[in-house]
């Protein structure tokens, strides 16, 4: 018995032998396409901290990188999905490395320490953070911002229920939802003061069968708008067949276009283009225009629209309903809720932004006054918000 | 040819099942021979080239020590194994057995040692288990009539209702009878019947014995017992290491032939036990309780004590509460009532490890299951009991080279055959296993012995080192409680014999006082001793 | 028609390893068929995987720096699956270390050095661990409940507890909001190889814990109890074991172990806590196959970690190379367990063509 | 909003989100039964929700769809079965490894039906009249078709165990297959049929959460029913009837975690609400099994050798 464990070992170490015996002799042929002319070429690398098999946040960057590869001729693209935030490291490591990248975007806040210091190994490549705050002389750092839409949504929710009641399905209690259900409400109080957003937690970016069940339960409550941030469609899809069985429900949709996924019940949503970020981006990359400044694009640059399909702000379905609502605004008079969120969605993308949702006076839910009358929200307010503006039924988990 | 040969069997096979299927029950069953049959297991020739015969109407007892092949021998004839070589006839035509399944559509029944019956079943579910003729919905419904028939025929008494784990083994037996009845078994084979039964039981198991022999059956039944064989056998046939000795016919034959026929020589029956005056009080039990498995009370109110220079002996049929009286005084059961004292310690409720080191041996029933780890080597058996005392073991660690000397000298004081002490147990034979738990429990702690069927599943050689250790160790000082359903072995060995039944001492008794009629009357309970 | 016989085999010949090698030989193999689907030369695919995790310094590197957590958690596995005490929450159990060394990193980093910090992280991670491994054993023992399916439970437990707490009390005031706990003082981040991201420490704890495991099963009382317990238990209550301690002290033993697999990953490579799905990457799960691959025995333990850490390493070149989803490491790894369970058989087993 | 229409919709809910639990667990319990104990449900039901969804997205043929998950779950189960039958591999070894499979395939598959809405997808039935039923009628009623089947399979199921000639061979080779074996039952047939009827079932509710309950495909939608299936079969101390109760309290309880949010339960211990009840019920079911005798299968998990004992 022991000695046939000694044998194991034996064997195992010439195991190990042998494959690395194989994987030295085999020479890694990596195909050099014979070019007649030696033009430049770039290789990207992309980072994704989730499955791109989600319908999310992944999966947008993912879009905007085929998008950029079919753009570009020059451009080569590398991907890798589900990378463990502390393992960025080494993944960056690899795309320089072995793929011979000359630029990699990392797109999750929790890469952001590791890009940092693969930026200080790797001076002369280049470095693309998304969502975080640290900059290098060859790391810049990007984000397509989305908050305006929210509002623009809300104004749609609170013009379109009939209860008073919205809900709004949350994945993580993180600043950027906590502004968006914020922005939401905001849009919502402004055409119908009397509702209120209720908001369910599920603790999970996609997981669509919790989405279903959470938006399931405010239905029970009576809510009958919902706009939601988790990664799948089951949300619409539960909106979809209440309002098949007669009983209309009102969503909007998130992140990537879904209005196909439930005709009948999106009526709009926000959409993210990371393409024209990443083109932006690689472009000045290839003319040698790149420097690390940071990218925060919101709706006059592009990276976000209004809409649950590129190019569909509001389902035609449900114009007729928001044109015959009207109300009052001090500024336009009385107007439609849909010229008035056509009008919005216009200001927020000429080149100086008119309106802001985030202008006081707002007050948190227990009253107290959190943006003075007449002031705009600081970006860092906008970071790191942890509080619900005052319509909001709900809670934000608290830090010590 | 070979191939062709097989295929032409098993066409054969498919034909003759054919012909029974077509011309149900008319095919009457007249001979089965068994043919040089071979079987052989890896290290053991277990039948070597037998050829038997069997006739309808017969009762036929296939004798032989444990291991002297019978088993296989009937395992083979039912399909539960493949012969390496020989062929079996049925009406003097060739048949092919490769699973239970021909076995039975050729109409062969067997009831095993170890009866083949699912526990949390009823007997009519049981029955109805892989049975043709039963209805596919609710087939237990059918088969309760059907078994009603058979009560009457052959004074089979069973419920159909009844979960198996709540009947005696008697009745457990019965549902198995039943079960190869109802399938058209013309050829029944029963191992070791009698082992699980009291004496009247066994009788009458002969009674049905012989009214199935009466219409037409063939009975085949496995013992080692003589006594059977004479009482109620046609036919004998004694079967030693793999090999027939001889078949004749009972009447023709006498117990010392058929005796050293079994194990090669001469055997003495009695034991040499000198008497010797006993000494102190070691073991005492008080109006002892003790609950079963399922929770009900299976040790009723029983009182004894052991001696120094004492065996005490247990018999009965197993099930009536031994079991969980031995478990309640090595702590490896709670008590629900009552005392023991070892030592004059009050030990119930106690630790196994607590009441061992009080000086207390434990040689297990099954031991497989309980005295060994089959899968640790000698040495790491050897320390089952005091691995977590010095010298064995340290403050943490086992004294590994002091453990293996001691080891070495276990296995050579009672001559356990191994390789060496590295060897897995599981390699090792019953019998060296039994001397490896014995060497290992009364070296050790040598006081009070509690035996559990020590001698069973062992041959004859294995059987007599064990007996005669015990006495050794009785006339050394030790007080022994044997526990043990050979009656035999229980008269021979002990001074002082309770009976036990139902959970209760139906008589403690003198065994040369006591007749073995009576001891059989007691053990069923009819009858009380004061 | 074709007769099988099948026979147990007296004695496992050394040879019949063979037997062994070849399975997981063929697992990978057949794992690597699903590249030729793309169109992809298996061998090559399997190559390049091989040259990924160690071909390179850099693939060595990070492979070591990877089999540090498997070689924990599979030594703690070792040894409760000797005494056939199911853990599958190595997983859970290795978060809860995780937890507890953030919690003293958070509280005595700044203020006390590394030589009181860091001692201190280890032993609350292994506490943790250990605590978490000791709920299935109480269940088990006290209640009969199944250890596979409570330790399952434990796991997601853990992870929301996780979340729980990066996302409420434990958020860190210096991320934004983000679920990250604040980053730790150096006097309570474990110190790495210079250029690489071994933690060392932990390093050297996970190959002496091995070793000393080894010893424990043959030489220890306890390991000895453990292993009687595991092979037959009726045995052990008739040798007065107490279940209760034994198995308690194996999952002390098999959680704690896994617990220092999470004081490594949170002091050594992430130096916060943060989502629980980014602490441990299935660690606990292919620790499973680690232990059984190494037949239960902690030193080819560390050896076989090391191999798995290459093909975790090495995985990456599936998504960089040939595009597929990271996914695919589990067809990989559940490849290799089936098939060895195959070999498993030969080994033990003898079967031949018996003739008619 | 009253009260009536919560219990409704509490109760539609656990119906639906009760019925893949229903199915794993009812397929679970019968391979249990035959002695066989087969950890992989998670990943036979995400292997059977990915293929499902993908034939549909090909043909738009509902029945061919849900056809395939059972042929995939079957499928992957008969690895299962040859390595704990044939093999006498250990099967929790071999469940785990059939739950790392299935979860890589559908990844592996998945990925190119990420995002396609799916054009047909199994809608609610109402039943005339029944679903006029205050509460109960409206809540039962009007489930899609996965829930009657699941039903309906379960019945069935729960009168072959315990009514026919079939049941008793099953039940026989679980507890005892040497006393099968010796009445010349085909353990290993019985085992095969069990197990793959098992994966089949295991197949379907992973389409049922692909057609019926989520209408898309997304890698790691199974999110941990496969185990709490193999829970419920415990809990349901192996009685296909108790499945129901079982599947639709746990089904309560998933879907109850987020209408609880709404009154101001902290979210964090309602989403380990599921995994600690399944702590709690094993707790619960464990202590009264073991007293009264009604407990696992005695061969389950142990590979039976003809002729060994």
């Amino acid at each position: 018995m022991k000695k046939g464990k000694k044998v194991l070992s034996v064997l195992l170490a010439i195991f190990f032998a042998l494959t690395f015996l194989l994987t030295s002799c085999t020479t890694p042929t990596t195909p050099t396409p014979q070019t007649e002319v030696q033009e430049k070429r770039i290789k990207a690398g992309f980072i994704y901290v989730g499955p791109i098999g989600d319908y999310g946040y992944s999966n947008a960057h993912d879009v905007g990188r085929r998008y950029v590869e079919e753009k570009f001729p020059w451009l080569d693209t590398v991907y890798i999905e589900s990378v463990p935030e502390g393992d960025v490291e080494r993944y960056i490591d690899r795309l320089i490395n072995d793929e011979k990248c000359d630029i990699v975007f990392t797109t999750s806040f929790g890469f952001m320490d590791g890009t940092a210091k693969a930026a200080k190994k790797y001076p002369d490549k280049v470095f693309e953070h998304c969502s975080g705050y640290v900059r290098d002389t060859n790391l810049g750092t990007y984000f397509a911002e989305l908050y305006q839409m929210y509002y623009l949504n809300g104004l749609m929710a609170g013009a379109l229920t009939k209860s008073n009641k919205i809900g709004y399905v949350a994945a993580f209690p993180t600043p950027e939802v906590v502004r968006h259900i914020n922005a939401y409400a905001l849009g919502v109080k402004e055409t119908n003061p009397d509702a209120k957003v209720y908001v369910r937690w599920l603790y999970a970016w996609y997981d669509p069968a919790k989405a279903k069940e959470a938006a399931e339960s405010l239905i029970t409550e009576g809510v009958d708008a919902l706009a939601f941030t988790e990664d799948s469609t089951a949300v619409i899809d539960s909106g979809e067949e209440h309002t098949k069985q007669g009983k209309q429900i009102y969503v909007f949709s998130h992140y990537s276009p879904m209005q196909k996924f439930g005709p009948d019940t999106v009526v709009s949503g926000q959409l993210v283009d990371w393409g024209i970020m990443y083109e932006e981006i690689l472009r000045r990359l290839y003319t040698n225009t790149w420097d690390n400044r940071d990218y925060w694009w919101l709706a006059k640059e592009g990276a976000c629209d209004l809409g649950g399909e590129f190019g569909v702000p509001i389902n035609p379905k449900f114009e007729s309903e928001l044109k015959s609502k009207k109300v009052k605004d001090p500024i336009f008079g009385e107007i439609s809720v849909y010229d008035l969120v056509m009008k919005r969605l216009a200001q927020m993308k000429e080149p100086t932004v008119l309106f802001d949702p985030f202008t006081g006076p707002i007050k948190d839910q227990s009253g107290s006054v959190r943006i003075k009358a007449g002031e705009r929200a600081s970006h860092d307010l906008l970071w790191s918000v942890d509080w619900f503006v005052d319509n909001v039924v709900g809670e934000v988990p608290k830090s010590q | 040819m070979e191939g062709f040969e097989s295929l032409h069997s098993i066409l054969k096979g498919i034909e003759v099942r054919k012909e029974r299927k077509e011309s149900k029950g008319e095919l009457t069953f007249k001979s089965l021979d068994l043919r040089n049959i071979t079987k052989r297991f890896p290290g053991v020739l277990a039948n070597d080239n037998i050829s038997l015969n069997f006739k309808a109407g017969e009762i036929h007892a296939l004798l032989g020590e444990n291991g002297a092949g019978k088993t296989t021998l009937m395992n083979i004839l039912y399909g539960i194994y493949h012969p390496d070589s020989g062929e079996i006839y049925i009406n003097d035509q060739k048949v092919d057995i490769r699973s239970p399944r021909d076995a039975i559509a050729y109409g062969i029944g067997m009831v095993h040692q170890h009866f083949m019956l699912v526990q949390t079943h009823t007997v009519g579910e049981n029955i109805a288990l892989g049975f043709k003729d039963s209805p596919f919905v609710m087939p237990t419904r059918e088969i309760s009539k059907k078994i009603g028939d058979f009560c009457d025929t052959f004074g089979l008494k069973v419920d159909p209702n009844a979960k198996i784990w709540q009947l005696s083994a008697g009745e457990q037996q019965r549902a198995e009878i039943i079960k190869a009845l109802l399938r058209g078994a013309k050829v029944l084979i029963l191992d070791e019947p009698t082992s699980v039964l009291t004496p009247q039981e066994a009788e009458e198991l002969f009674q049905i014995f012989k009214r199935m022999a009466e219409s037409g059956n063939c009975i085949i039944f496995i013992t080692h017992k003589l006594e059977e064989v004479f009482k109620i056998s046609d036919r004998v046939t004694v079967l030693r290491q793999g090999k027939v000795i001889a078949t004749t016919e009972t009447g023709k034959t006498d117990k010392a032939t058929l005796a050293r026929m079994m194990v090669g020589r001469d055997i003495s029956f009695e034991v040499q036990k000198k008497d010797i005056p006993v000494g102190e009080k070691l073991l005492e039990v008080n109006n002892l309780f003790v609950r079963g498995d399922m929770g009900n009370t299976v040790v009723k109110n029983i009182s004894f004590s052991i001696h120094r220079n004492e065996i005490f002996g247990i018999a009965g049929v197993s099930g009536n509460g031994q079991r969980e009286l031995v478990e309640a005084i090595t702590g490896l059961r709670k008590v629900e009532k009552g005392t023991v004292k070892i030592l004059d310690k009050e030990t119930q409720n106690k630790n196994p490890r607590d009441i061992g080191e009080l000086g207390v041996s434990h040689i297990p029933e099954e031991r497989l299951r309980f005295g060994i780890v089959p899968n640790l080597p000698v040495y790491e058996n050897v320390i089952l009991r005091d691995y977590y005392r010095p010298p064995f073991s340290g403050f943490l660690t086992l004294n590994i080279n002091y453990i293996k000397e001691y080891s070495k000298e276990v296995v050579e004081r009672f001559s356990v055959m191994t390789p060496s002490v590295e060897t897995t147990v599981k390699l090792l034979s019953g019998g060296n296993i039994q001397r490896l738990i014995i060497g290992r429990e009364i070296l050790s702690r040598p006081d009070v012995i509690i035996a559990a069927h020590p001698t069973y599943g062992l041959d004859i050689a294995a059987t007599d080192f064990v007996k005669k250790l015990l006495l050794q160790k009785r006339e050394e000082g030790s007080a022994i409680l044997l526990v043990s359903e050979d009656l035999e072995e229980i008269l021979q060995l002990s001074d002082t014999v309770g009976v036990m039944f139902m959970g209760e001492f139906t008589g403690i008794v003198k065994p040369r006082e006591t007749s073995m009629e009576d001891m059989g009357l007691m053990m069923a309970g009819s009858k009380k001793w004061a | 028609m074709m007769n099988f016989k099948v026979e147990k085999r007296v004695e496992t010949s050394r040879f019949l390893y063979i037997f062994y090698i070849g399975a997981l030989i063929l697992g990978m193999l057949a794992a690597s068929l699903f590249f030729s689907v793309r169109g992809i030369n298996p061998l090559f695919a399997l190559s390049k995987i091989f040259m990924g995790a160690f071909g390179s310094a850099l693939g060595i590197r990070e492979t070591i720096a990877k089999s540090i957590p498997l070689m924990l958690c599979a030594t703690g596995l070792i040894i409760a699956f000797r005494g056939k005490f199911w853990n599958i929450g190595a997983e859970g159990q290795l978060l809860i270390g995780a937890m507890f060394a953030t919690w003293i990193g958070l509280r005595f980093g700044a203020s006390h050095g590394p030589l009181f910090v860091i001692p201190l992280m280890f032993l609350s991670g292994f506490a943790g661990g250990a605590l978490w491994g000791i709920i299935p054993a109480v269940l088990k023992v006290k209640f009969g409940v199944n250890e596979v399916i409570a330790t399952i439970m434990l796991n997601y437990i853990a992870s929301n507890l996780i979340q729980y707490l990066v996302y409420g009390p434990w958020k860190g005031k210096t991320h934004y909001g983000f679920p990250y706990t604040d980053d730790f003082a150096p006097s309570a981040r474990l110190p790495l190889i210079p250029g690489t991201r071994i933690h060392y420490y932990t390093l050297i704890i996970a190959i002496l814990l091995a070793i000393a495991t080894y010893f424990f099963i043959n030489r220890v009382k306890y390991g000895y109890e453990i292993k009687v317990t595991g092979e037959n238990p009726e045995a052990a209550r008739y040798s007065g074991m107490n279940f209760l301690k034994i198995t308690i002290i194996t999952l002390i033993l098999s959680g704690g172990f896994a617990g220092i697999a999470g004081v490594g990953e949170v002091a050594g490579i992430h130096f916060h806590l943060t989502y629980p799905d980014q602490i441990s990457a299935g660690y606990g799960f292919t620790a499973i196959i680690i232990a059984w691959l190494s037949r239960l025995n902690p030193l080819l333990a560390i050896f076989v970690s090391f191999f798995f850490g290459g093909i975790l390493v090495g995985g990456d070149v599936i998504q960089t190379s040939f595009g597929l989803p990271a996914a695919t490491i589990n067809i990989f790894n559940s490849l290799i367990l089936i098939f060895v369970l195959m070999g498993t058989f030969f080994m033990e087993y003898r079967v031949s063509f018996a003739k008619e | 909003m009253n009260f009536v229409s919560y219990i409704t919709s509490i109760l539609e809910r656990a119906l639906v989100a009760g019925t893949p639990l229903l199915l794993a667990t009812v397929g679970e319990i019968l391979t249990e039964r035959s002695g066989i104990m087969n950890l992989g449900l998670e990943g036979l039901m995400a292997i059977g929700a990915v293929t499902s969804l993908g034939v549909i997205l090909g043909t738009e043929n509902l029945f061919l769809g849900v056809l395939t998950a059972i042929a995939v779950g079957g499928l992957m189960s008969t690895i299962h079965a040859f390595i704990s039958i044939n093999l006498r591999g250990r099967q929790i070894l071999s469940g785990l490894a059939i739950s790392m499979l299935g979860l890589g395939l559908s990844g592996l598959l998945g990925r190119r039906y990420v995002g396609i809405p799916l054009p047909v997808y199994f809608e609610p039935i109402k039943i005339p009249y029944l679903s006029r039923i205050p509460i109960l009628g409206e809540a039962v009623f009007t489930q899609n078709a996965f829930f009657y089947i699941s039903v309906a399979l379960t019945i069935i199921i729960w009168y072959i165990l315990f009514r026919t000639k079939w049941g008793i061979t099953i039940r026989s080779v679980g507890e005892n297959p040497l006393a099968a074996d010796a009445l010349g039952v085909n353990v290993t047939k019985v085992r095969y049929i069990c197990t793959i009827i098992g994966g089949c079932l295991a197949g379907l509710a992973g389409a049922q959460l692909s057609l019926g309950y989520i209408h898309l495909w997304i890698e790691g939608m199974v999110g941990g029913r496969g185990w709490i299936a193999i829970a419920l079969t415990i809990f349901s101390t192996w009685n296909p009837l108790r499945a129901f109760l079982g599947s639709y309290l746990f089904g309560g309880v998933y879907a109850l975690q987020f209408q609880l949010q709404g009154i101001g339960i902290s979210p964090n211990i309602l989403l380990m609400l599921p995994y600690i009840s399944t702590l709690v019920a094993l707790l619960v079911t464990s202590g009264a099994t073991s007293r009264k005798r009604i407990g696992a299968p005695s061969s389950l998990g142990e590979p039976f050798i003809k002729g060994e004992k």
